[in-house]
């Protein structure tokens, strides 16, 4: 009877244990594989090179084409999702009907649970064509309708997180501001949001983290050309986009080909890490401010 | 009728969806001076404090009947700004609720949402609000600090400057002292005594002491209804109804 | 204009704003599925459900992929929910407050932050080449498993949070060893909530495609798997795979084995929010 | 050959033929690759033909490491890649399938470019352009001040190779600021989409997408095949105008598979059907006796091996 | 240390982290009847009690010192099972709680656990905690139907007969009546009046009249202190100490 209860105890610890090992695990293959491509190239030379070519005869090995191309997605994917979401977030919380909130918060969750090759799909075939009608330089492949779809679909993690802040914010602050005379749209921008920021940047920030690890969107819309620029009309390449095209070409084990997916996916680590952690914290320290 | 009232309520029924809140009540309270509202909890005295304001405008479900007037105008009319009248008629709440952010941003809120933004006429109105709230000696050098670091008593008083830095001519106060240790508590009672020379102040109280030592006229609700209104004094040395009189000799609530 | 006007302007045009960033991301949700069904519900078929996959567009079918799909689902779910479920009820009911805990509970919020991709290197490396398993249907459900693993864990504490402590006292106070309680009580009593971890975990795990891209799997699998070590692919794969193709008749293959797979999607998580609203409905503690 | 005209019957009518046969390599010669596999699924089904696209070069290493029964290719084994095969006791048969012409393509709506020269291909092509020739009119002053925007196959692809030693003058030897990928279904969908594309990839994508994208005619400046500039077609190809542009594909079949009667099956089949389905995915078929050659050849290559 | 005693508390101190809960307790409870524990709300009635059947062994930082006796053998020595203990001391919880199962499945659950599955054992324990519950009557014929289907006080006695099944001699109940309507807890009361025939019970009330009527022995506690301990009678008639009186008297708590 101990010894069962002891056995089970283990046995579930071990199951979280492993969740530690998964975290081991990729830092591990990340580090052991991109150390060998380290040893060939110097993290100098891989930061500070303008071109990443490390497939072809005259090999460079600058990430930052790479690095470039993820910025620019990541930034115009955010550029539509914030205010959309937050403004998303504020009417249904300041705005909407009780009833409405109910059911379009859940609607809008919708969006990110579409399976990103579904978006990829309709950046490429609906969204590019639909802009070259006003931007005829717009390349088939480009940054622009990628960032835009990806966009959409991290609209929902902007807006809910941030209603659920918003909501979180005690109802006697958004008394006080009414009380004051304040209309609906002084109370969400002049103290409800101020107050709900942290749980707003929050969610900012994972939803920075989710399009900067997005994949399939861009792999299957923005191009596969690194290139550093800022330009949105022209193909580009992310990191992400760069480790499915040569992992499509069914890598060979041990070459520099394979090396180079990994150097690329620990700089996507280190990225997505360090948001995930700032989020993290910026949520713990805020979490109990109200209470 | 021939009396000039602040406010007036006249058959008032209140609705929280099939909940019936407020009970047909007509009262009217005098300009100037301290009414009171006592009544045990749930008795509908926040409900009818926050009518004055429209403070139940937002609530999902909330049915009102009856008129409310101010000055003689019904405030439930169509054309009525409800900002406009939240201007007029200031509201402190029972847990002070400051802005998060610094004392001076939090007295100055009210006005810079009416756009007003010079610094000159800011930073008069911060002095004098404060002065009024009893308030300008503790903070005048730390007016760029957290609002939040100051102690539960203080942020209530400015909370009240807060209110008064817009010029309202009434103050509707729920239960402003209750969540304040003893000591605060007086400061607040004595602050309302100073304020009642200029402001009309409609005060909602658990404390029967408190409603006793601060109000001119008190008002007792019991599930909803008026029960008796009258001269303070009146109601607490001689209450006319069975139950006012059970009420604040402690019999139930 | 008097300033309050000006306000109350301001606000007015803020509303009608903010009703059109709300309805902005449906509406264009609709465009879409719309275009999709009137593309590709004309291509569904039994034939089109049951044809192995073809150069020419109109023969081609998505039953490996489909297959695929069903198979990593069913794989993932055996690897997954005991490791998931396990690791949540440690830290719910074991683990709470230590270092450790703490420890594990950022690093799951890690693990549920790190980019699909790099799940899948970690998959290449380890199943598929340490292992040895391949470009196989066990390499891939691995690889999702360790993917979806936080999200069952989070929702898995989230559903035993719920459960009142005067459940466990009950249990406890009549006898019953820890174990006993979770088993015979806690769980059973937060089994729709953790159902709907799980079955969020799977449309999620359905949807996913550059994981398995990374380990290998293959676009052109012209049979149904058999076996977990049989080399597979998967409906998103798919669409990826046609995706690329220039020629019109793909993009129609491709709009229905979207239909297809949103359909999945879609079904998993409506259950999920079911559970969900059934869960909020069902008995106050 | 008669005699492996029967077997083949037999065993499809019979469908007692199983196992699986593994093939990879060359985008180029993937689509006849499937549309062999595809038919080939009617005479043995329970055969499991898979077919991977990681480009010849990628290809060629699994064959080499004996991971694959049979790789396409779109250029002839190189000596690295027969060394590595020896290495790990791996002989195998090459065997030409059909006749390619190498595309240069631009979008649809190109009005500038009606034909090319190679020095104009090597200009844009070679390594020392990257970076510097980016826009049209420095290739040729008439053309647009305009962004040049490349689309070729990846480094592991044979048609780069095959590209890069006729027209840059070495092998595996270009620029590296293009859109390059494996798959030259992305390629058609970069350059169909892009006004200031240009492209190049085999024939079968470019027939196949005809009406997106304009070929390009390549004057080689050598009068003797041909005058001036000339386009790929079936005929230029067949005739060997269209040089230097025009290729062979292959398939290379690993020893070892051949003790396995699928994977021998498969081959003939292949083989029998290659003209046809190399036409019908729009390449250029072997003269016909060829075909026959290419049998008798792996025939021989089969009895040698089992004989071991 | 003549008498045989079912309990004994020796200089018990309990924490909560830093919280001194329980202080020097000395406490003797008889065999079979009685015992009631009184006292404001927040004194340590529940911790103290919850003592008896190692409850608290669970929570975060909390710390024991001295001894608990049942029949006479320190129930905190290491060798001891808890979850044995658990089966011979039942507990009764303040809110009904039920699993949420069948009628039949909450009561056998603790046969259950023990491995007991035979289902004549099992029917014939079901009738007879449920008769001893008296309960037996009102849900014989939904034996299967959901327990969360039974109003507040069946419920109540429901997880009474669930205690009752395992046959605990001890049965601790912690203001069991309090959460349920005045009828439903007359029932409660009439039932420990009849169990305490046959067991040692010890109850948690807050009701003073309550534990009048019911115990045989009160203890009266606060701040964590024993105040006073002795005949129910003895106690509610002529308390030793000025704080009992105080209290039973309703002057505080
Ligand atoms: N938003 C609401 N929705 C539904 N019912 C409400 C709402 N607010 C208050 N009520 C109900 O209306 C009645 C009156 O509430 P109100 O807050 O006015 O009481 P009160 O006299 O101020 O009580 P207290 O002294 O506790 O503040 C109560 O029964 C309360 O439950
Ligand atoms: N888990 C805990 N952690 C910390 N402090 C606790 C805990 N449980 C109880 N306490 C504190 O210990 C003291 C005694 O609590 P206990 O529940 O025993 O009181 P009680 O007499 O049963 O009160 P009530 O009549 O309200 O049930 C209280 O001050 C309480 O706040
Ligand atoms: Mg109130
Ligand atoms: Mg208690
Ligand atoms: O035919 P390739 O894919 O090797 O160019």
């Amino acid at each position: 009877m101990r010894i069962k209860e002891k056995v089970i105890e283990s046995m579930l610890a071990l199951a979280a244990i492993l969740t530690v090992l998964i975290t081991v695990g990729i830092i591990w293959v990340l580090v052991s594989e991109s150390f060998g491509f380290f040893q060939e190239v110097s993290i100098f030379r891989f930061l500070t090179e303008t071109e990443w070519t490390p497939l072809f005869a005259d090999k460079k090995f600058g990430i930052m084409p790479l690095v470039a191309g993820t910025f620019l997605t990541t930034l115009i994917a955010i550029a539509v999702a914030l205010p959309l979401g937050l403004t998303a977030a504020i009417y249904l919380n300041e705005y909407a009907p009780g009833r409405m909130r109910q059911i379009v918060k859940p609607v809008l969750e919708l969006l990110a649970t579409i399976p990103t090759v579904v978006y990829g799909f309709f950046a490429l075939t609906v969204v590019t064509p639909f802009l070259q009608n006003f931007i005829p330089a717009l390349a088939g492949f480009n940054a622009l309708s990628a960032g835009i779809v990806m966009g959409i679909m991290i609209i929902p993690m902007i807006s809910s997180l941030s209603e659920d802040a918003i909501s979180a914010v005690p109802r006697s602050l958004r008394d006080a501001a009414y009380g004051m005379g304040s209309t609906p749209f002084q109370t969400a921008f002049k103290v409800m949001v101020p107050a709900a920021s942290s749980g707003i940047v929050v969610s900012v920030i994972l939803a920075i983290s989710r399009a900067v690890g997005e994949t399939m969107i861009v792999a299957i819309a923005a191009g596969q050309q690194p290139r550093l620029t800022l330009n949105p009309l022209v193909p580009i390449e992310t990191i992400t986009t760069y480790i499915v095209q040569v992992s499509l070409g069914d890598v060979p084990h041990g070459s520099l080909e394979y090396k180079t997916i990994f150097a690329a996916g620990i700089t996507l680590f280190v990225f997505t890490f360090l948001l995930n952690n700032i989020s993290f914290w910026i949520r713990r320290k805020y979490q109990e401010k109200y209470d | 009728m021939s009396k000039q009232y602040k406010f007036e309520a006249k058959e008032v029924n209140a609705y929280y969806g099939d909940f019936h809140a407020i009970k047909g009540i007509n009262l009217a309270v005098e300009e100037k001076g301290v009414t009171a509202f006592i009544g045990p909890s749930g008795c509908g005295k926040s409900t009818f404090l926050r009518l004055f304001n429209r403070m139940n405008d937002y609530i999902e479900g909330f049915r009102l009947e009856g008129k409310i007037l101010l000055d003689n105008k019904d405030i439930y009319r169509k054309k009525v700004q409800v900002d406009e009248l939240r201007k007029k008629v200031g509201m402190v709440f029972q847990k002070p609720n400051p802005f998060p952010k610094s004392i001076f941003e939090n007295v100055v809120y009210g006005l810079r949402i009416q756009g007003i933004n010079k610094k000159k006429v800011l930073e008069e109105a911060v002095e004098s609000s404060l002065k009024q709230a009893a308030l300008w000696d503790e903070v005048k050098d730390k007016l760029h600090k957290s609002a939040l670091a100051l102690s539960g008593g203080q942020q209530q008083r400015l909370c009240i400057a807060r209110a008064l830095a817009i010029e309202p001519t009434v103050l509707l106060m729920d239960e402003p002292a209750s969540a304040l240790d003893p000591i605060s508590s007086a400061k607040i009672e004595e602050l309302i005594y100073e304020l009642k020379e200029q402001y009309t102040i409609v005060i909602v109280t658990h404390n029967m002491q408190q409603a006793g030592r601060v109000s001119d006229y008190t008002a007792f609700f019991l599930s909803g209804e008026l029960v008796e209104y009258s001269k303070t004094k009146t109601l607490f040395t001689s209450p006319h109804d069975k139950r006012t009189q059970n009420y604040i000799t402690g019999r139930f609530g | 204009m008097t300033n309050s006007e000006l306000n109350r302007l301001k606000d007015k045009i803020f509303q009608v704003f903010g009703l059109f960033c709300t309805f902005l991301g449906l509406v264009v949700l609709a465009i879409f599925l719309i275009d999709i069904l009137l593309e590709g519900l004309g291509r569904i078929d039994w034939d089109f459900l049951t044809s192995l996959p073809s150069r020419k567009a109109s023969r081609a079918g998505i039953l490996t992929a489909w297959a695929g799909t069903l198979w990593i689902l069913v794989l993932t779910a055996i690897i997954a929910i005991p490791l998931g479920v396990s690791a949540g009820v440690y830290l719910e009911e074991y683990g709470k407050k230590s270092k450790m805990a703490n420890f594990l509970e950022i690093n799951i919020s890690n693990l549920a932050g790190v980019p699909s991709i790099i799940y899948g290197l970690l998959g290449l490396e380890i199943f598929v080449r340490q292992m040895h398993l391949g470009g196989s249907l066990l390499s891939g459900a691995l690889t999702l498993s360790l993917l979806v693993l936080p999200i069952i864990i989070v929702t898995t504490r989230e559903a035993l949070k719920a459960i009142p402590q005067s459940l466990r006292d009950a249990s406890s106070a009549l006898g019953a060893s820890k174990w006993q309680t979770i088993w015979m009580q806690v769980l059973p009593a937060a089994s729709g909530g953790i159902m709907t971890g799980i079955i969020l975990s799977l449309s999620r795990a359905v949807g996913e495609a550059a994981p398995l891209i990374v380990i290998g799997a293959l676009a052109y699998v012209p049979f149904v798997p058999e076996t977990p070590m049989d080399e597979f692919t998967v409906l998103p794969i798919q669409i990826f795979n046609w995706v690329t193709r220039p020629q019109e008749e793909f993009l129609i293959n491709v709009a229905a084995a979207i239909i297809v797979l949103l359909l999945i999607t879609f079904m998993l998580n409506g259950v999920a929010v079911y559970l969900r609203y059934r869960q909020q409905k069902k008995v106050k503690w | 050959l008669g005699s492996c005209g029967s077997q083949n019957s037999k065993s499809g009518a019979n469908g007692e033929l199983s196992g699986s046969v593994q093939v990879d390599g060359s985008s180029t010669v993937y689509p006849v690759t499937e549309a062999v596999a595809e038919e080939f699924r009617r005479e043995a089904p329970d055969v499991r033909v898979t077919v991977g696209v990681s480009g010849t070069g990628g290809g060629m290493k699994k064959f080499s490491r004996g991971e694959i029964d049979i790789v396409d290719a779109s250029r002839a084994i190189n000596e690295a890649e027969s060394a590595v095969a020896k290495e790990n006791n791996i002989s195998f048969v090459e065997l030409p399938v059909a006749y390619d012409g190498l595309t240069v393509v631009v979008h649809s709506e190109n009005d500038w470019v009606e034909e090319i020269t190679l020095a104009e291909l090597k200009k844009i092509w070679e390594p020392a352009a990257q970076g510097t020739i980016t826009h049209w009119n420095q290739v040729r002053p008439e053309w647009p001040n305009e962004e040049i925007h490349l689309y070729g196959p990846g480094v592991e692809s044979g048609t780069y190779d095959y590209f890069t030693e006729a027209i840059v003058g070495e092998s595996h030897s270009s620029r590296g600021d293009y859109t390059a990928s494996e798959d030259d279904n992305v390629l058609v969908q970069g350059v169909s989409t892009d006004p200031y594309a240009l492209g190049f990839f085999g024939y079968a994508y470019y027939e196949e997408n005809q009406d997106k994208l304009k070929a390009v005619a390549v004057d080689d400046q050598n009068e003797s095949n041909g005058q001036g500039a000339i386009l790929p077609s079936r005929e230029t190809v067949k005739e060997g105008t269209y040089a230097p542009l025009s290729r062979p594909l292959f398939i290379y079949v690993n020893s070892n598979a051949t003790k396995r009667p699928e994977v021998v099956e498969f081959v003939n089949f292949y083989l029998d059907n290659a003209a046809t389905l190399s036409e019908e995915v729009g390449y250029i078929q072997l003269p016909e006796e060829n075909y026959q050659e290419q049998k008798k050849k792996f025939e021989q290559f089969v009895q040698e091996n089992s004989q071991q």
